[in-house]
């Protein structure tokens, strides 16, 4: 199908029906029970699964395939970023234009930051990255103020130009992103008994972005490209004495991986039309190495679920309180209720950095291969038991 | 000229902070072979045993203030710290008042403590994995140190300042011939600095001149030569990490009266000092202790007034340009060795 | 004329002379061996032959072109493969892969952004990756991680990812090295059905006299960074100069 | 699809109605069951209390939290109704906001637009808040403005002291309690000429973003307009933690005042960096050197220890203030919590006040009608004297604060004494002034 093998279009299928149907597998809970607060299905939450998802995947087409770990990748989310805000300013408030200005831009920075950057690898290859990333932080937060925004991020005005568009709304309000008359923010819900589901259009306009981003990153994989940036990072001087030359390679994977982040960053701004220059900072290009690793380096599907339990943690475990976590525990006895809440509390709401930190660690220590290990393990556990099972029964047949 | 003078000071100073910290992470690095992202957690953790012990000093009992009501109307109380009864006023409060030297004695037993619980119960693991990996738990490892001290003493700056001794500053001007006032220098300061000269020189002449130092040098250049003359190079490799987080820790405990402490100073210092490390190549003791001096001089220099307003925002990005200018014209940092980390 | 010509090259390391007026000239579809003791500056020579030292003087032609500057990769492409010492292939790749990138390199260049169509879609590429692998007996191994294989293995694989690109020159360094006798012997085998079935040039690094006496159509002898002699094998073994350089003083 | 925004409380309560027992799907959309974003149908409300729980503005944030629980509970009857007996209006009455019990969700902006953003919409999309408040910073108070204003809900800033706030980022559902750079110059300045004269020479280290320029500008504008110099303003990055080769350069300059353009972190470090240089002990043109901090609050205060003893700053309200307002507050908030609170907690606890307060005087929670009751509404009783919030620019003009580092606190709460308590008149500026300027309040958005 679509030029994949079996096992791959399987995958592919596997992200779509996550995707598409990702409202209803993220709001299993029904409204107003007390495990609602696990409920991820709302828009902006489900739109950053995606666009983290993206951000991740290209980040895993230089990191995983190549071994080069870029740690100053957040860059060219911010450039994306701010180059979409900025035709929304001037251009109109359709997303197209925004994106193709972001993925452009962000590919011409890839192209000149990885052009310097890859004359060195290991980690002195990731200190140069992570040195322009910062450099970029901290010019964009301040002496670039007018042209990023600086502290408040770069913001859309009623008095734009918008050359293509209209600077107000009749109604005297800023015009919101959309897609040829459709604006990003609408949704529809589907009400079943005391489930809420929310389809959001710009949701699912992202969701289809990643399946194509999702899909381009299987062909790459599995192309002759590829497979030459498996070879550089598995033996760069064999490749080097087989007549390839590695560095066009590499750059060329810098620049893919750099216009994953654009794409990022200019979903982001479509969907929420604001560009903030902590988006370049060195905690941002840390956050999606760690996605990556957590999910899974080098895997086609691993990135994607890092980021969505990365983004999963940030959003719903910091807004636990302690007035929630009461609710949870109030059939216990008064002190032991106490107790637990007092276990529990240190580790939800403002202490979910702790949880991320114990997570991490556990993570690295027991799944080295990362969550996508985690899964292979429990399916051939799985595998294991039931071979074992039938030859329990196998065994014992004969018996009868 | 007297404002090149300061800056150079104001360098020297602010080098010795990173040398320190970049220098346990090279001992660290070239010892075992691990980048650790935890090291400035360690930094973090010897300013919060100083914290920690002038807390110990200080703990009080509450005393009735007659007469006078607090702001809710109930009687107002003091703190008298334990240590006023047991010694007196004046005693106690010069102990009170030199809580942070007094911290050196607390923080050495503690951070070598802490660092060899690291490498037993975790570092050890991480021997013959990648870096990724190593990067990754040591970073865990930051997260849920930082979020621990912040649980216990919250996120706001807890001042901790130096013995009434050391407050004020010297003034240097005088001394080499310039007008009062334009070269003056904080005694705390100066006296980081004597420190951070004391402990370079004492990881270097332990390194150079005893067996111990010997044998582990042999080991950051061949761990497989040593392990095959039958040394327990592991053991030693173990009490490099406690010395290693102790450097950081006595960085930590003396750099609390220049700034006070919080729970993410030591993220604050992480990508610098990691960043000193590589411009000093990876692996190389004197390499870290040149580039923390050399960055922190040049730092100080962008900072100066007519340097921004010849380059805006130079003071922003000096230390990022500065690495990627040494780091492309000599590929191995100012002292590396070749083939460390470049795989 | 040889196919490659080596004149005057010198090569110095700080206070060493590792190399010094070395001359030496390879006829095409021969096999020629350089030996020499250690320390005789035989891997520096290599390396200058494939780009990863540029020589102090002199030049290195090779079918009438100069390699001097170039990077190894083009060096390649210009029709040169090495072996190494220890062999070099991609552990992290499967066998049949290991063999699919020599074979892109030699069809589309030092550089194509082939990133959208499928590897198993060239089917010319499969093919002939398939081909050589039965060629090298290794069919059976193809999805094997390379890594996991024999040291033996490893370095037939390399040999025939060298031969997949139909190389002009073969460099082999040392390619027996650390081998058991048997593997040795088969190495020595495989070595003579190559220059047997195709065109080819060998020039081999050894070490080992019963390799290069088994193979060499030619010798030099290389003492102290410059060649000694260069000559048949059956007049190299009787040298009084070779066994001197060899034996050295004591002799 | 409707052009409409989600709202998802308002939908589930008629949702449930309509469907109750029925397992078809039904499909609803916005606009038929809700006039505005997140209208509550059922018989509670939920506000969004977004605060910073991680970063270095955690302990700001935790007070900032500590005031929303401590409004909620006045607001629903609980406790002794705090600032809600001293208030002017009268229409709160303990049963909730229109009747409706208030509950509330929080989240952590982390101090980072983004982040807070994200939390915002979370409040807003999944939990069905009707109003969004909190932050510590103007960064984060001008991305969720703008971020409500777009969503159609009523956001009431917390701590955000930058003119941006309600100059050129202002926003018509955007409202702010708390004062600005301006008018932190225009109170300060006065009482700096009173204690050290006319002719001084001020050197400016400025936080390098948003903040640190407008604030930088307020103080210098006004303290240049009584007569003194400034001899240089120098810039210092965010990230910066020692600032030493900032310091070790004033003295030289000839200046001998040192104005410290300063928030949190930065303004702690800096602080303590100026009094290690034994700045406060020279004599510069014949007068002791002098260091001022435009902003200030306790938590910062306490982390600069000592060192505050004597400096000069703004602030927008504190807890020693002797109003019957300010009294009923501390005494609630002490009660409960056993010290007293921060400026951060008071503008929060009044903002949530101030909306439940508009709501149940504009008789609905309709963003427009409520942006309607603020606007010019002119109220007492809430710790800072007569209040106006001005309808031009959502700006609330009351008395600001001048104080000063105490040099002999009776205990870690009791750093800053006031100084002056600067009238209201003398801190208002047209809302065309230059330092505002650019932007546009819009219209009201009601969302859905």
């Amino acid at each position: 199908m679509l030029g994949l093998d079996k096992k791959d279009a399987v995958l592919l299928v596997i992200v779509a029906v996550l995707t598409m149907f990702a409202p209803f597998i993220l709001n299993p809970f029904p409204e107003g029970s007390a495990m609602a607060q696990f409920n991820a299905g709302y828009p902006d939450l489900m739109q950053r699964f995606v666009i983290f998802g993206i951000f991740a995947i290209g980040f895993n087409i230089l990191f995983g395939l190549t071994g080069y770990l870029s740690f100053g990748h957040a860059a060219f989310l911010g450039v994306g970023s701010y180059a979409a805000v900025w035709m929304f300013k001037l251009l109109s408030m359709n997303v197209i234009p925004a994106i193709v200005l972001a993925v452009i831009m962000s590919g011409l920075f890839a192209l000149l930051i990885g052009y310097i950057s890859l004359r060195r690898s290991g980690i002195y290859f990731s200190i140069l990255t992570l040195a322009f990333a910062q450099m970029m932080f901290a010019l964009a937060y301040s002496v670039l103020t007018p042209i990023t925004g600086g502290e408040t991020g770069l913001q859309l005005a009623l008095d734009d130009p918008r050359i293509l568009g209209q600077s107000q709304t009749p109604e005297g309000n800023i015009p919101v992103p959309g897609l040829f008359g459709f604006e990003m923010r609408d949704s529809a819900e589907l009400v079943i008994g005391s489930w809420v589901f929310t389809f959001n259009l710009g949701y699912y306009f992202c969701g289809v972005i990643l399946l194509l981003a999702f899909y381009l990153a299987i062909r790459i994989f599995r192309s002759p490209f590829g497979m030459m940036l498996r070879a550089i990072k598995s033996n760069q001087q064999r490749l080097n004495y087989t007549g390839i030359n590695p560095k066009p390679y590499t750059l060329a994977a810098f620049v893919i991986s750099g216009m994953y982040a654009g794409l990022a960053g200019a979903l982001m701004a479509s969907m929420d039309p604001l560009a903030g220059a902590e988006r370049m900072f060195w905690t941002a290009s840390g956050e999606v190495v760690l996605m990556t690793i957590l999910g899974g380096v080098g895997t086609l599907i691993g990135p994607v679920l890092g980021a969505g339990a990365i983004k999963y943690m940030e959003n719903i475990i910091s807004k636990i309180n302690s007035d929630i976590l009461h609710s949870w525990f109030a059939f216990l006895p008064d002190g032991l209720e106490d107790f637990v809440v007092t276990i529990v509390y240190p580790f939800i709401g403002k202490g979910w950095h702790l949880t991320l930190g114990i997570i991490f660690m556990l993570v690295v220590i027991f799944l080295p291969g990362g969550l996508v290990e985690g899964g292979q393990r429990i399916s051939s556990w799985l595998r294991n038991r039931r071979a074992r099972r039938d030859d329990r029964r196998s065994k014992t047949e004969p018996a009868e | 000229m007297d404002a090149i003078i300061l800056q150079i000071l104001n360098g020297l100073d602010k080098g010795s902070a990173y040398a320190l910290i970049a220098l346990g992470l090279t001992l660290i690095f070239g010892t075992l072979g691990v980048v650790n992202f935890a090291h400035g957690a360690l930094f973090m953790i010897g300013a919060f045993c100083a914290v920690t012990l002038s807390r110990l000093i200080g703990l009080s009992h509450k005393v009735e203030v007659e007469g006078e009501t607090d702001f809710l109307g109930n009687p107002l109380t003091k703190d008298v710290p334990y240590i006023y009864d047991w010694f007196g006023e004046a005693t106690g409060a010069a102990i009170v008042d030199w809580a942070v030297p007094l911290a050196i004695l607390f923080a050495i037993p503690v951070m070598i403590l802490v660092g060899v619980v690291m490498e037993r119960g975790l570092i050890k693991h991480f021997y013959k994995r990648p870096h990724a990996d190593q990067i990754l738990v040591t970073f865990g490892l930051a997260i849920v140190l930082q979020e621990v001290i912040k649980y216990f003493y919250g996120a706001n700056p807890i001042p901790t300042p130096a013995p009434s001794a050391f407050t004020g500053s010297f003034d240097f001007g005088v001394l080499i011939g310039f007008d009062a006032n334009t070269i003056i220098y904080p005694y705390w300061r100066l006296v980081y600095f004597a420190f951070a000269a004391v402990i370079i020189g004492a990881v270097f002449a332990f390194l150079q001149f005893t067996t111990f130092g010997m044998v582990v040098r042999a080991g950051m250049a061949d761990r497989e030569t040593v392990g095959l003359l039958g040394i327990n190079i592991d053991k030693r490799f173990t009490i490099m990490f406690g010395i290693a987080a102790a450097v950081a820790g006595l960085a930590g405990v003396m750099y609390v009266p220049i700034n006070p402490p919080n729970y993410h100073m030591g993220m604050d210092f992480l990508v610098l000092s990691f960043v000193v490390v590589v411009v000093g190549g990876m692996g190389s003791l004197p390499g870290a202790v040149l580039a923390g001096f050399l960055l922190g001089i040049l730092e100080s220099f962008a900072s100066m007034r007519e340097v921004i307003d010849l380059i805006p925002g130079i003071n922003q990005i000096i230390i990022y340009l500065v690495a990627i200018i040494i780091l492309l014209t000599r590929p191995r940092g100012l002292m590396g060795r070749k083939g460390v980390m470049e795989d | 004329m040889g196919i490659l010509e080596v004149k005057n090259v010198g090569k110095r390391f700080g206070g060493l002379q590792a190399l010094s007026e070395v001359n030496l000239s390879v006829a095409e579809n021969s096999v020629h061996a350089i030996i020499g003791p250690n320390g005789a500056g035989k891997s520096t020579l290599l390396n200058c032959l494939v780009g990863k030292l540029i020589p102090d003087t002199g030049s290195v032609m090779f079918d009438g072109q100069s390699v001097l500057g170039r990077s190894p990769f083009e060096i390649n492409q210009m029709g040169i493969s090495r072996v190494f010492q220890t062999p070099e292939i991609f552990g992290d790749l499967t066998v049949m892969e290991n063999m699919m990138i020599p074979i892109f390199a030699s069809r589309d260049g030092s550089f194509r952004m082939h990133a959208v169509e499928s590897v198993v879609s060239e089917s010319e590429v499969v093919d002939y990756a398939e081909q050589m692998l039965e060629d090298m007996n290794m069919a059976d191994k193809r999805h094997m991680h390379a890594a996991a294989m024999s040291r033996g293995d490893k370095r037939r694989l390399e040999i025939g990812m060298c031969l997949s690109q139909k190389p002009r020159l073969l460099l082999l360094d040392e390619p027996t090295a650390g081998m058991a006798r048997a593997d040795t012997n088969n190495t020595i085998d495989l070595l003579k059905q190559i220059k047997e079935d195709r065109d080819i040039t060998i020039a081999i690094i050894e070490h080992d006299m019963h390799v290069v006496f088994s193979l060499a159509e030619r010798i030099t002898v290389l003492a102290q960074g410059t060649p000694l002699v260069e000559d048949a094998p059956e007049n190299i073994k009787g040298n009084p100069k070779v066994r001197e350089a060899y034996l050295g003083e004591s002799a | 699809m409707s052009n409409n925004d989600v709202t998802r409380r308002g939908l589930l309560k008629s949702g449930a109605l309509a469907g109750a027992g029925v397992a078809l799907p039904t499909i609803f959309t916005a606009s038929s069951a809700s006039a505005f974003t997140n209208e509550p149908t059922g018989s509670t409300v939920t506000l969004g209390f977004n605060v910073p729980q991680t970063g270095p503005y955690a302990d700001e944030g935790a007070d900032e939290l500590r005031a929303y629980e401590l409004a909620v509970e006045h607001l629903n009857g609980g406790g002794d109704g705090g600032m809600m007996s001293t208030f002017s209006s009268k229409a709160l009455d303990g049963t909730g906001i229109l009747g409706k019990k208030v509950e509330y969700v929080t989240g952590d902006t982390q101090t980072k637009s983004d982040a807070a953003r994200a939390s915002a919409k979370s409040m807003i999309e999944k939990d069905g808040a009707v109003m969004i408040t909190g932050g510590s910073s103007s960064g984060v108070a001008v991305a969720v403005q703008a971020l409500c204003q777009e969503a159609g809900v009523i956001f009431m800033a917390g701590l955000t002291h930058s003119n941006d706030t309600t100059g050129k980022d202002k926003r018509a559902n955007g409202f702010r309690h708390f004062f600005n750079s301006y008018m932190s110059g225009a109170a300060l300045a006065p009482v700096l000429a009173a204690n050290y004269g006319t002719d001084r020479k001020a050197y400016h280290l400025t936080a390098d973003y948003n903040w640190g320029y407008t604030t930088e500008e307020a103080i210098r504008s006004s303290t240049e307009a009584m007569g003194w110099e400034t001899v240089a303003a120098v810039k210092t990055p965010l990230t910066q933690t020692d600032f030493s080769s900032y310091i070790a350069p004033v003295l030289q300059s000839g200046a001998d005042t040192l104005v410290l353009n300063h928030y949190g972190g930065n303004m702690v470090n800096s602080l303590t960096n100026a009094v290690q240089f034994g700045l406060r002990d020279k004599q510069v043109n014949g007068k002791d050197f002098q260091i001022i901090v435009p902003l200030y609050s306790r938590l910062m205060a306490k982390g600069a220890g000592a060192n505050v003893k004597g400096i000069f700053g703004s602030t927008n309200w504190h807890w020693s203030l002797q109003d019957d307002g300010s009294k009923a507050f501390v005494k609630s908030f002490g009660t409960k919590y056993g010290f007293p609170p921060s400026q951060a907690a008071h503008t929060c606890y009044v903002q949530t006040l101030l909306y439940a307060d508009a709501v149940q005087r504009a008789g609905t929670f309709e963003p427009c009608a409520v942006v309607e009751a603020l606007e010019g509404y002119e109220f007492d009783g809430l710790g800072n004297g007569k209040t106006l919030y001005r309808a031009e620019d959502h700006q609330c003009f009351k008395d600001v604060l001048v104080v000063k580092g105490k040099e002999n606190p009776t205990s870690e709460f009791d750093l800053l004494e006031i100084v002056e308590v600067t009238p209201v008149a003398q801190v208002t500026y047209p809302p065309d002034h230059p330092q505002f300027a650019g932007g546009a309040l819009g219209t009201c958005n009601n969302g859905g």
